[in-house]
């Protein structure tokens, strides 16, 4: 090389004091960046919520443990000055070094294990036996609507046939079924009681849709031919967003709904002022 | 070893690999594994008319046809393609990747039970 | 100075040959089929999934039923085409094995009659086409039930199908230069043998879709 | 076991076009590779500046969109549309076009035979076929833009019915059917290459070059064609399988739908199937791009520190359980897709435990640092940054590959910002990494060290800026591709900050004009390499002239008397000890065999 090897490794000095602080500096400005904005979080509004929350926590602190720990050491590698002539030399493949490697990842191996315990939990509630006593809410995803649906009086739905839908007939009603006549069919509105299950069965009429609820700390696809459902208690009242988080065409990104959240009473009187699907228009 | 050579130059072969003649098997082999391929075949075939004819439960119609297409198969690679006078290195570095069709069976399966069984299918 | 060095190492994975014993060309191949085999795994479980959450499959043993001497025997078609497979794999591994024992003109007459059985086969591959068209099997539908019925059915005996094609063109393409004696005059017949892998493996996936489509 | 002479001389006497255009020397051929994915990646990164451009200022129009996108962006405002097709772009050929390419075709491709002592490619036609192949894929992707109804539209990921219906977004017209044409291309040049790659390293080594002998980098190619060699076929098949729904009217991956006022009777489809197929290559495909990647670094981080990599079979290890559970973690693209919930729970658990070799390699790299005689030249620099990113990305992956808060994250910014830092980010280092530390070898001169180390503090800072604070705005709720973040309430405390990532992002994207002048400055004016191995380094492709000769050797090829990373021995005078030089009472005879 042209520059002399002094020159050279000065510069490395150089360049290896900038790379340690710059390091520091990332590993700090990432810890801040997170500190500070975590609040921002949408509040936890579901039973689901906090404990998906905690279980985020225990991740988090470990790859806080993680992150901060190996750029400590990479940032010390750079700000330290090489003392010797040369790299000290420790001959490839020595088992009984290995355990430098092998003991903190066997630390990590038993992380994993805890918190993949921790998420089965709250995952084998979600998927498991839903609650007897929930409240039933039908939802259809289409291109970029949320169609609402109760089951009405009889708490029953009533069929559905996809060779049924038209412009009049979004979610293609059966009207022929008895129990599909008291049925409430709403557009991007839904209310929910406070402190009970509600159970919601998802559809989607043309593509796939996701229905997401923020504070609620879940989602689940609609996908066109299946129902897949999910449950979840609400436990603070307000008025929250639905987002949709699958791409769905041009207006996925405005593909929003509200959901009320309130006491029992409020939401039993609010469905009764509305019209069932089958006496619309008369 | 000179025609070998102008060989691989015309052919555009740099590598100096030398042609590697392994045991083959007598021509007899060859017929009886045949024999037993149209034997096997034969046998699913039949396995087909006995359940056309009587009421054979399906597992075990399913069951015995799968065998009989792994042994199949088995003898084909065995002999037919010489797997079985290959070294055991290559016998690994080809069937045990094949496993991971078991992967995707695995993953696929429990999804087209679930939508009969847990989502409901329309 | 340098006396640690390890002294080289004998083992056939040590480099400066085949650790597998076979030559660059059969191995691509081996490793081809490989990736091959995948894409016809993906295929067929795929199929097999649509297949058990299907309850109206239409049962392959009458849709290829064959009415001849006024009884309807089924999958006689698909009987012939199995054996005609197997016969054709058959004359292969004697092509192969004659290219082992360096008889030329015994390599080329086996590898003419591998052709010829895969022609063959072509053949009752388009009869059938031809057949369940004008039954009225369409990709979309068939008036016996579940539409991917047809759809699968396209699909795998399409592609296999286009491996058999292909093989017969590949096979065409070797039995000439056999007969030009490039392998003779090379002192191997490891092409002949490659090719061989290819055809006993198309073969081979026969073996599964007979087995999985038809049979099941 | 020379190679003829006549042979040697054959070559050098073809005709310009054979020599540089239609060769089958493999560093032509990856010297292709290697310039047309860095096209791609040009333009996938201009599509990112859009990206960023319309997330930050999207509700402002400017009349110079207009002019320069007349169909996209009428009014000087990007249209859905047409933000939906570059993002699909934009994923697409930054994946595979630029980073898969590049790292297997182009410095995989170059590296092989030259680590490895072979005198080319196995089968150097297939290769010349296979950069042919991808060459028409980067040039059908492109033309979709051209099409009626725009390039595809769907998302990198296709799902269906999106992208089987035209009337569901407008880029699934033709601009769909090409995208597939296009990806099936892509596939083939991918299985050619991976064939040649594969049999190459098994079959061609030279002398004494056994396997626990090969560089990081070789090892890291190969794991990574054994990859793609059983996942791309997969997506092959379901890729036909989605070209005849589109255009046969099957119904594998469609239930019956009622899209743009129109019901489509496809009956018993089920669009899980296509995520399936799609996933079981674009997982593994993660790894098809970060084990090279790691394998580069390997090798840069032990020649500048100086010393053996530290515990090179337990990284070997590493790779293998990688290479084996890369492919069986899919499912967890799809916790809440309706993935049967038990199934998922197994994912869940085997993704997490990719954490396990993922972390050893890291901290084997970490500790081949300690106590190094650390140079800190520009490819060290890309090679620690790639370390920090990688550490960063691969704890994001924890949180999504944990299934119940999956729940949460999914589909969010925490996820672009994710595989961001994870596949985009430190797979990119290492490719700047590798550009810097090969490009002597490969075009004789050097690139040059003070713009190349201004390019890494930019890109450094500028990654960093840019997509950690999507994790924060991911775990405040917000979605992944959506066009605008305005239309939601909760989301309007992070539109500044969409603003501050795209002002990052955008200084990002621009400090990579400092490397193409770089690159091409140095292409014909940089200091010229005389010094075949002026790294200093230990493997066999710094043993030749830069750039190699035909054929990589003279009359003969090297052999191999140890293994790649001897350096600093304490009984030889350098402080490094090529893999071919030949042990003290070793006589050479003539044909270089003991």
């Amino acid at each position: 090389m042209a520059v002399s090897q002094q020159q050279a490794s000065s510069r490395d000095r150089r360049t290896g004091f900038v790379l340690g602080v710059a390091l520091w500096l990332f590993t700090l400005a990432t810890l801040w960046l997170f500190g500070a904005n975590l609040h921002k979080m949408p509040p936890p509004a579901s039973d689901f919520a906090p404990q998906i929350d905690a279980i985020l926590w225990v991740i988090l602190g470990i790859s806080v443990i993680g992150f901060v720990g190996l750029h400590l050491y990479l940032g010390w590698v750079a700000l330290s000055r090489p003392a010797e002539v040369r790299a000290i030399y420790l001959p490839a493949d020595r088992p009984k070094e290995w355990l430098w490697v092998l003991v903190p990842i066997g630390l990590l191996l038993v992380a994993d294990l805890t918190f993949d315990h921790m998420s089965n939990k709250v995952w084998g509630a979600f998927f498991g036996k839903p609650p007897a006593n929930a409240f039933e809410v039908e939802v259809t995803g289409q291109q970029f609507a949320w169609h609402v649906r109760y089951p009405g009086a009889d708490g029953r739905f009533g069929r559905t046939n996809p060779r049924l839908i038209s412009d009049e007939n979004p979610i293609g009603l059966d009207l022929s079924d008895p129990a599909a006549r008291d049925d409430i069919l709403l557009i991007n509105v839904m209310h929910v009681p406070e402190g009970r299950p509600v159970m919601i069965y998802l559809r989607s009429r043309d593509v796939l849709h996701s229905f997401f609820l923020p504070p609620m700390r879940i989602k689940m696809d609609c996908v066109p031919g299946y129902t897949t459902r999910m449950w979840f208690t609400p436990q603070r009242k307000g008025n929250y967003e639905i987002a949709c988080a699958e791409l769905c065409g041009m207006g996925h990104y405005n593909m929003k709904g509200l959901l009320v959240v309130e006491d029992e009473q409020a939401v039993q009187n609010w469905l009764a002022q509305q019209t069932p699907f089958s006496k619309r228009g008369q | 070893m000179s025609a070998v050579h102008e060989a691989t130059i015309v052919h555009g072969d740099v590598h100096q690999e030398p042609v590697i003649n392994r045991p083959h098997p007598p021509t007899r082999v060859y017929l009886v594994v045949w024999g037993w391929l149209f034997v096997l075949s034969f046998g699913a075939y039949l396995v087909e008319l006995i359940s056309e004819a009587t009421t054979l439960a399906l597992p075990i119609k399913w069951s015995l046809l799968t065998v009989i297409g792994l042994m199949k198969a088995g003898l084909i690679v065995a002999y037919f393609m010489h797997m079985r006078f290959e070294r055991l290195s290559l016998i690994y570095a080809i069937l045990l990747p094949t496993l991971l069709v078991i992967a995707l069976v695995a993953g696929l399966m429990p999804d087209a039970v679930s939508l009969i069984s847990f989502w409901g299918h329309p | 100075m340098q006396t640690q060095t390890q002294p080289m190492q004998e083992s056939v994975w040590a480099g400066g040959r085949s650790p597998f014993g076979i030559r660059w060309g059969k191995l691509m191949m081996w490793v081809f089929l490989l990736s091959d085999a995948f894409t016809f795994g993906g295929f067929l479980v795929i199929y097999g999934s649509v297949r058990v959450i299907t309850p109206d499959w239409p049962d392959p043993s009458r849709v290829f039923a064959l009415h001849l001497f006024g009884k309807e025997i089924p999958l006689l078609l698909i009987a012939f085409m199995t054996f005609v497979l197997i016969s054709s794999s058959g004359t292969m591994a004697l092509a192969v094995h004659a290219g082992y024992e360096g008889d030329r003109s015994r390599c080329a007459r086996f590898l003419m009659l591998t052709i010829l059985g895969g022609l063959t086969f072509l053949g009752c591959q388009a009869y059938e086409w031809t057949k369940l068209i004008t039954e009225g099997v369409r990709p979309w539908g068939n008036p016996w039930g579940a539409p991917q019925f047809g759809a699968f059915f396209f699909t795998l005996t399409g592609f296999h199908g286009l491996h058999v094609l292909s093989g017969v063109i590949y096979l065409s393409a070797i039995t000439r230069r056999v007969l030009k004696g490039v392998y003779a005059r090379r002192g191997s017949y490891e092409g002949v043998e490659i090719a061989g892998l290819y055809w006993h493996f198309v073969d081979l996936v026969w073996v599964f879709i007979f087995t999985f489509f038809y049979l099941f | 076991m020379a190679v003829h002479a006549e042979h040697l001389a054959h070559a050098h006497s073809e005709s310009w076009i054979r020599k540089y255009v239609f060769s089958t020397d493999h560093k032509v051929i990856a010297t292709q590779y290697i310039f047309t994915a860095y096209f791609m990646a040009l333009l996938g990164g201009l599509l990112a500046a859009l990206i960023r451009y319309q997330l930050g200022w999207g509700d402002q129009a400017s009349p110079l969109l207009e002019r320069l996108f007349p169909f996209g962006a009428q009014g000087g405002v990007i249209k859905p549309e047409f933000y939906l097709a570059i993002i699909t772009i934009h994923g697409t050929i930054l994946v595979f076009h630029f980073q898969t390419m590049m790292l297997t075709g182009g410095f995989g491709n170059y590296l092989i035979p030259l680590q490895i002592g072979a005198r080319d490619m196995a089968f150097p036609v297939l290769n010349m076929l296979s950069y042919w192949v991808f060459l028409a894929s980067c040039v059908v992707m492109l033309l979709s833009f051209l099409v009626e109804g725009g390039a595809a539209a769907a998302g990198w990921t296709v799902y269906p019915p999106l992208s089987v219906h035209a009337a569901a977004v407008a880029g699934s017209g033709l601009g769909q059917t090409i995208w597939l044409l296009s990806m099936a291309l892509l596939i083939v040049a991918t299985l050619m290459g991976g064939l040649n790659y594969i049999v190459t390293t098994l079959n061609l080594r030279t002398k004494g070059m056994s396997l626990m002998r090969l560089p990081l980098s070789t090892w890291g190619v190969f794991f990574a064609s054994v990859i793609g060699l059983v996942t791309f076929p997969v997506l092959l098949a379901g890729a036909i399988l989605l070209l005849l729904d589109r255009h046969l009217g099957t119904s594998f991956y469609m239930p019956t739908v009622y899209i743009g006022g129109q019901l489509v009777e496809t009956r018993g489809g089920n669009p899980l199937l296509w995520q399936h197929l799609f996933w079981y290559l674009g997982h593994p495909e993660v790894y098809i791009l970060a084990i090279p990647a790691l394998g580069f670094i390997g090798d840069i981080i032990a020649t500048f520190s100086r010393k053996p990599i530290f515990g090179y079979r337990l990284i070997i290890i590493s790779f293998v359980v990688m290479t084996i559970l890369s492919c069986i973690v899919w499912g967890h693209h799809m916790f809440t897709s309706g993935l049967n919930p038990y199934i998922a729970m197994v994912f869940s658990l085997l993704t997490i435990l990719i954490s396990v070799p993922f972390g050893t390699i890291i901290l084997c790299y970490a500790a081949t640092l300690w106590k190094g005689k650390i140079q800190f030249t520009t490819p060290m620099l890309f090679a620690i940054g790639f370390l920090s990113l990688v550490v960063t990305g691969g704890l994001g992956g924890l949180f999504l590959g944990t299934a119940s808060t999956d729940l949460y994250l999914h589909d969010t910014a925490f996820v672009v910002g994710h595989f961001h830092v994870i596949m985009a980010s430190s797979v990119l280092f290492a490719i700047f990494a590798a550009t810097y530390y090969w490009f002597p070898k490969i075009f004789g001169r050097f690139m040059s060290e003070s713009l190349g180390k201004w390019h890494f503090w930019l890109t450094f800072i500028g990654v960093y800026a840019t997509f950690v604070p999507m994790h924060v705005m991911g775990l405040g709720g917000m979605m992944r591709r959506i066009y605008s973040p305005h239309a939601y309430q909760y989301l309007q405390q992070w539109v500044p900050w969409e603003r501050v990532i795209s002002i990052f992002g955008l200084i990002l994207i621009g400090a990579q004009l400092l490397f193409v002048v770089n690159f091409f400055w140095s292409l014909f004016k940089g200091r010229r390499a005389t010094d075949p191995n002026p790294w200093r380094a230990n493997t066999l492709e710094w043993q030749t002239s830069s750039p190699p000769p035909h054929l990589n050797w003279g009359e003969e090829q090297p052999v191999v008397y140890r293994g790649p990373y001897e350096f600093s021995r304490p009984d030889t005078a350098e402080d490094y000890l090529p893999q071919n030089t030949p042990p003290v009472g070793v006589e050479v005879s003539g044909n270089g065999v003991r």
